[in-house]
């Protein structure tokens, strides 16, 4: 079955360490953001392949939010550099399919962001609704 | 349905004590200063602290310590920032407690 | 699809009282996802973390239904371990097991919109459904470990770290690479440690003296790291020793004669180069390790007066080669002071020498004489290769060298407890005197020693040398930047550190790296503050930072702690979240290598092709590997990539 | 004001009976006795950390960023507190004290601890906060340093390990509020304190220290200008975890536009009993004033200070930065801080540079003050050895060993040895528990396997 879905589909891949718990902090301050959402946690924003964020898009979601470690990564000094070419990447794969490159966006959010989380998720679903969804045809595996 | 007996009741029974009356007093009257500040803001939808105070002769600063205290409970939220550096509050949702 | 046949999935859907059942529709999320593919048993209960809640899991697991579990409840901070150990507790594998969030990250935030609360609950239960339908279960990756360590450096923080370890049980080798014990710190002599009545060749002699009395510490002089290879718990270390060119330890009488009879003249380094030394290197001071002299062979031109002297020397000795089996490396390899250039500040008018040269005169003399007198005026300037501004991309010591305010207060305030009647000057830019040292500077003040402040803005102290006097000129901040002109018998600069030629050379063997300031670098300074990135090499003292005595045994000691952490118990366990390449898909591209911090991955020739291989002990899961590997075929355990890509398929409602 | 139930609760204290014996018992769940515990129990020791209040996390965890790498506190305290809080072997006593430390010989402690009741079960508490939300008890809450209120029913903060409920009994009205409402039915006012009698062969003192009282520095005003506050307030205020929605001043809510900084307060001065310089507080201020011009980008930042000392690996680096980024620096002592009708605050100060008395208007005053040892309640109740202190109350430590106290067996680490920024006290953590291991080895006397050496190096 496939979920009947009028509002944009944002799926948001998270840190084990660090973003995960900063987007579980929006939940601890009750703060509000639309529940279009949907978290994958990974262990760095650095494994993220590009081709997954095509992947999300063909499966049905209609932007990928990539909450990325920052300097507060454990594992990496450059870690912001890193997440920002799979960012880039991916970004390129969409060009070439004639989908959008701000479907897919990426900000820093540290273990207890929450604030800034939720502001920038807003930000990006109301973008998203703009932008409506995806008019490029994505094949289904 | 019957009143089940709290273990409040049973501390209270075998202690033989009840809260200092200051304190329930205390209580009560942040409860007026809150309710003062909650009956404001529903009558009038956004204002600053000073705009507040203004209204119901309580301090500034006690009103913006309310407020921040209401804030992080989830009952008030911040809208927009005046050009002097102030920001406008409105009640969130329904208030409790 | 043969393995998620086999995998039986249990869905537990947590109310928490109310905080999640009253936005998230729990009993529709348990309809729903009962009817996934691959789940044997979907549940709903008040408290899922409570005792009954848990015996809930414990059971199914135990009757067999279950093998495989989904909790959505609260956060995984809060409960994740929690679940993992009633798995364990029931006989099954805790790594089968994936938890959603649906309070927190749901119920809490989305209040508003009860109906697309609980859709996303499905959703994010489904995800971890698709991720378990090909979890595999795993273990913690357990790695041998030598309970030996090698030290490399013998100033207080190698010496520190060594005593420790020693202390602890563990097999120590400590290689210093000069003939003796002691380092920086035993050059210092008789200075006290500010605000203890120790000095620091106290602290030198006692460490030396404890260090000796245990048998499980060897102590090679004279030596170097020749190589290191292997990794984290299991070092291959190759040192060479180097001939100290005597039997035995020489007698008195032979010692006076020795003394005498070497006609080859150096600097002495122990005394800061202010005295003479001969090629016979004889142990700078009492305590010290070995008692033995040593001959410097760079120096000696084997005329054979010594030999014909004394039956104790042996000009033959060759160089020996030593092999050693270590679990674990410190590095505590210090700093060298920095080296003025030539007539910076006036360095090499007369009467301008180093804080260094000052302590070494001291040491030396027990007196402060200068050109055969007494001085009755010194001026200190500070900041003398610290805080230096980087000027046309030139080499600068941009850092502050931390000890140098204390020390020179040290040194100035001692001095004026013998010289009475001396004039001390300070010119700095801040005095640094942080914490219980500020005790220190008001005990300059209080015997009248002058503070003059200056403001690197508006330019640097010039020192001159007219009618045989060295002058300093500055404009001082705290007299209303008047310009001042001070004549003074002796000018003293007060330099900084810099990391130690050892500490150059050691980074560069053991490929440790070192930041812009040339220190060697931490992982982190608060959450890994003495590793490296390469797991089971640490670092001590100064060769990290510039720091004082005290900061300096606190670091080592540290060094010390992480080192028993990994290596006591002879073995240590890793999480199985590890990097693993599928050989079939590997064409060797390297990429996966250069993206890697840790140096865990390389790649190796496997029957004429090239592939990539991960050493698991040293990756630490973090999967940067996976993101550039064109063919996917570096992966993460625990986190595949077709675990991920089938979570994002049913997440997204697309089902295969 | 509050009532004094909680005394008479805890003369029903009931001595718990058994053998509880661990390798060290560690005092204070700051960074320090964290780290501590930590590592110890990696090396394969058993540790009980007892902790005063009901969350262990200590001071970092309430920080905003911290220098010179400007990470987020929280982002390094909170995974080490579920470290510490999951560890097998670590058992995490919070809201206890340890009341009583009997040195009774060689590696033989008897340490009394007092487990106080949270009347919450801590078994049945989720953590939702659903108590919290109803109890009509509003108290200036000390996670915050008075910056908003705390009820009578409440959880110290959102990342509290453990996170469970604590219900002040002392300013709880007994509405009966919480206990009706919680979904758990986790509230239990029948709850009573424990005393444990503890053997341990070992113990860290990791107590930290507490700010510079800075009401007694009268001539600033703290306490009577609301918007003079201290630096930890102005911590509160920067950290996402933020009281106010911005950073105002207390007085009107109000975001300044012009923020100054007096350092040095508590510090270097002997009219408050404190010559010493305490550390971190240049340090802080050039943070919390780079912080400032991120969240604020249009304030203006003035630091008045004596000598700024960025001593620290990174820390001139950072000052440099500070400068570059138009923080102000003024050398001049101040000499007093003045309310204006506007709330505004004149800082008049002896400016160095020119030598004069001159005086400047800030939206918000920030006092830097200073940090003094918290040791008290430890150091008097240690029986049969006296632990040596300086002058101050901070523990002395032997040169040589930098966390070795002059008890035996009894370490010292962070700032309870005196004042010192995160780094080095995570350092000092990390070498008592060196220190601590070599002792508990000896203790046990386990014969060393000797070494041969292959060379010269004889013995």
């Amino acid at each position: 079955m496939v979920l009947k879905k009028s509002n944009p589909q944002i799926l948001i891949f998270t840190t084990n360490i660090i973003s995960d718990p900063g987007v579980c902090s929006a939940g601890l301050m009750h703060l509000s953001y639309p529940a279009q959402t949907t978290m994958i946690k990974v262990p760095c924003s650095s494994m993220i392949r590009p081709e997954w964020i095509l992947l999300a898009l063909e499966s049905g979601f209609d932007g990928v939010f990539v909450a990325a470690d920052g300097t507060d990564c454990p594992y990496l000094t450059d870690c912001t550099d890193k997440t920002a070419r799979r960012v880039k990447e991916a970004q390129e794969l969409l060009s070439d399919r004639g989908i959008e490159p701000e479907r897919v966006k990426m900000a820093a959010i540290c273990s207890v962001c929450g604030e800034a989380f939720v502001r920038l998720v807003n930000d990006f679903y109301s973008r998203l609704m703009e932008l409506g969804p995806i008019k490029v045809k994505t094949h289904e595996k | 349905m019957t009143r089940r007996e709290l273990s409040m009741d049973k501390l209270k029974r075998e202690l033989g004590i009840q809260p200092p009356k200051e304190l329930t007093e205390y209580v009560r009257e942040i409860t007026t200063i809150r309710s003062k500040i909650v009956n404001c803001l529903r009558r009038d939808g956004e204002l600053t602290v000073k705009e507040i105070s203004s209204k119901t002769g309580l301090p500034e600063d006690i009103v913006f310590w309310h407020l921040m205290t209401m804030f992080k409970y989830g009952l008030v939220e911040p809208t927009e920032k005046t050009d002097d550096g102030y920001y406008r509050y409105r009640l969130r949702g329904e208030t409790h407690g | 699809m043969e393995r998620s046949d086999k995998i039986r999935i249990g869905v537990y859907v947590c109310h928490c009282g109310g905080n999640i059942s009253d936005v998230v529709n729990v009993k529709r999320v348990v309809d729903e996802v009962r009817k996934e593919k691959g789940v044997v048993v979907a549940k709903d209960f008040m408290f899922m973390c409570s005792e009954a809640g848990q015996k809930l899991i414990e059971n199914d697991i135990r009757s067999g239904k279950v093998n495989a579990v989904v909790v959505a409840s609260c956060s995984p901070r809060l409960h994740e371990a929690t679940f993992r150990a009633a798995i364990a507790r029931a006989g099954g594998n805790s790594y089968m097991y994936y938890h959603v969030d649906v309070r927190e990250e749901c119920s809490w935030v989305h209040e508003n919109d009860k109906e697309e609360a609980t859709n996303k609950a499905i959703r994010q239960v489904r995800a971890a459904i698709a991720y378990l339908r090909h979890a595999e279960p795993l273990s913690r990756i357990r790695v041998n470990c030598e309970r030996s360590v090698l030290v490399i450096g013998g100033g207080i923080a190698g010496l520190r770290t060594a005593l420790d370890l020693a202390e602890s049980g563990l097999t120590v080798y400590l290689v210093e690479r000069t003939p003796f014990l002691g380092g920086n710190a035993a050059k210092i002599g008789n200075v006290k440690v500010f605000p203890y009545e120790k000095t620091a060749i106290d602290v030198v002699r006692e460490l030396i003296e404890r260090l000796r009395k245990m048998s499980n510490v060897a102590i090679y002089t004279n030596a170097e790291v020749e190589n290191v290879s292997g990794y984290v718990g299991n070092f291959d270390v190759t040192i060479k020793v180097n001939p100290r060119y005597f039997r035995g330890k020489p007698n008195g009488r032979e010692v006076e004669e020795l003394r005498k009879i070497c006609p080859r003249k150096a600097r002495d380094e122990f005394s800061y180069e202010v005295s003479e030394r001969t090629a016979i290197m004889f142990p700078p001071f009492n305590g010290t390790y070995p008692e033995i002299p040593a001959i410097d062979m760079a120096l000696c031109d084997k005329c054979g007066l010594c030999t014909k002297m004394s039956d104790k020397i042996d000009l033959s000795q060759e160089p020996q080669i030593v092999h050693l089996k270590v679990g674990a490396i410190v590095v505590a390899t210090g700093f060298k002071p920095y080296k003025p250039e030539k007539s910076e500040y006036g360095y090499g008018l007369p009467g301008v020498i180093t804080l260094q040269e000052l302590v070494g005169i001291i040491n030396r003399y027990g007196d402060v004489v200068i050109n055969g007198r007494r001085p009755r005026s010194i001026a200190f300037i500070y900041c003398v290769g610290s805080r230096q501004r980087r000027v046309d991309g030139k080499k600068a010591n941009e850092y502050c060298s931390r000890y140098c305010c204390i020390a020179a207060l040290d040194v100035a305030v001692a001095i004026k407890e013998f010289l009475k009647d001396v004039k001390i000057y300070h010119v700095v830019r801040d005095v640094r005197s942080y914490g219980i040292n500020e005790l220190l500077f008001e005990e300059a003040s209080k015997q009248g020693q002058v503070i003059i402040k200056y403001d690197v803005d508006e330019g640097e102290p010039q020192v001159t040398y007219i009618n045989g006097k060295p002058i300093v000129k500055v404009k001082d901040v705290l007299t209303e930047h008047m310009e001042l002109e001070l004549p003074v018998d002796l000018v003293v600069l007060v330099t900084g550190m810099e990391p130690s030629d050892g500490t150059v050379n050691i980074a560069e063997k053991l490929k440790i790296s070192r930041g812009t300031d040339g220190f060697l670098q931490e992982v982190h300074p608060k959450l890994r503050p003495v590793e490296t990135m390469l797991s089971g090499i640490f670092i001590a003292g100064t060769a990290q930072a510039p720091r004082g005595v005290g900061e300096t045994l606190a670091s080592a000691s540290a060094a010390a702690a992480k080192v028993m952490s990994l290596v006591l118990k002879g073995y240590t366990e890793l999480e199985p979240f590890v990097a693993f390449v599928d050989q079939d898909s590997c064409r060797g591209s390297g990429l996966c290598v250069s993206e890697c911090p840790y140096g865990a991955i390389v790649i190796k020739e496997y029957a004429g092709s090239k592939k990539a291989w991960v050493n698991e002990v040293l990756c630490k899961g973090c999967g940067a590997c996976v993101a550039v590997c064109p063919s996917g075929a570096v992966q993460l355990r625990g986190l595949r990539n077709v675990q991920i890509e089938d979570m994002i398929r049913a997440a997204g409602g697309a089902h295969d | 004001m509050r009532s004094n139930i909680s005394q008479k609760i805890l003369e029903m204290a009931e001595l718990i009976q058994g053998s509880f014996e661990y390798d060290v018992v560690v005092i204070g769940g700051g960074i320090a006795g964290m780290e501590a515990s930590l590592d110890l129990a990696e090396m394969g020791f058993k540790v009980l950390l007892v902790e005063r209040e009901p969350t262990i996390g200590g001071k970092m965890f309430l920080l905003s960023k911290v220098f010179p790498t400007l990470d987020c506190a929280s982002c390094i305290s909170t995974p080490k507190m579920a470290a510490v809080a999951h560890h097998p072997n670590i058992d995490l006593w919070t809201y206890s004290e340890v009341t009583r430390i009997d040195v009774k010989g060689k590696g033989d402690f008897e340490i009394t601890v007092l487990r106080k009741p949270r009347f919450v079960n801590e078994e049945l508490c989720t953590g939702c906060g659903t108590c919290e939300e109803v109890c009509p008890v509003v108290l200036p809450k000390e996670y915050d340093y008075g910056l908003r209120g705390r009820k009578a029913a409440y959880i110290p903060f959102d990342t509290a390990v453990p996170k469970k409920a604590v219900i002040d009994i002392d300013n709880c009205i007994f509405c009966g509020q919480c206990e009706r409402e919680c979904p758990a039915g986790a509230i239990d006012f029948t709850q009573k304190p424990t005393i444990y009698k503890i053997k341990a062969h070992a113990i860290i003192i990791t107590t930290g220290y507490r700010l510079f009282p800075a009401e007694r520095k009268e001539q600033y005003g703290y306490g009577k200008i609301p918007n003079v506050i201290t630096a930890m307030q102005m911590e509160r205020l920067l950290s996402p975890t933020r009281p106010f929605n911005s950073v105002l001043r207390p007085s009107d809510g109000k975001e300044p536009s012009s923020i100054g900084y007096v350092l040095c307060v508590g510090s270097r001065d002997k009219t408050v009993g404190n010559p010493r310089c305490s550390q971190v507080c240049c340090m802080y201020s050039i943070k919390q004033a780079q912080l400032i011009l991120g969240a604020l980008p249009l304030a203006d930042v003035t630091i008045y200070c004596m000598d700024i000392r960025a001593y620290g690996k990174g820390f001139e680096e950072f000052y440099q930065k500070a400068k570059a980024m138009g923080v102000k620096f003024v050398r001049g002592r101040v000499a007093k801080i003045e309310e204006l009708p506007s709330g505004n605050v004149r800082v008049v100060y002896e400016d160095i540079d020119d030598g004069k008395v001159n005086s400047a208007e800030h939206d918000l005053v920030v006092l830097s003050v200073g940090l003094l040892p918290s040791n008290d309640s430890i150091i008097s109740i240690i029986h049969g050895a006296k632990i040596a202190v300086d002058d101050l109350g901070f523990i002395r430590v032997d040169p040589s060993a930098p966390t070795q106290t002059n008890i035996e067996g009894i370490f010292a680490a962070g700032c309870a040895t005196g004042p010192k920024d995160i780094p080095d006290t995570i350092l000092e953590a990390a070498s008592a528990a060196a220190r601590c291991a070599a002792y508990l080895k000896s203790l046990k006397q386990e014969r060393m396997i000797p070494v041969e050496v292959v060379s010269n190096g004889k013995k």
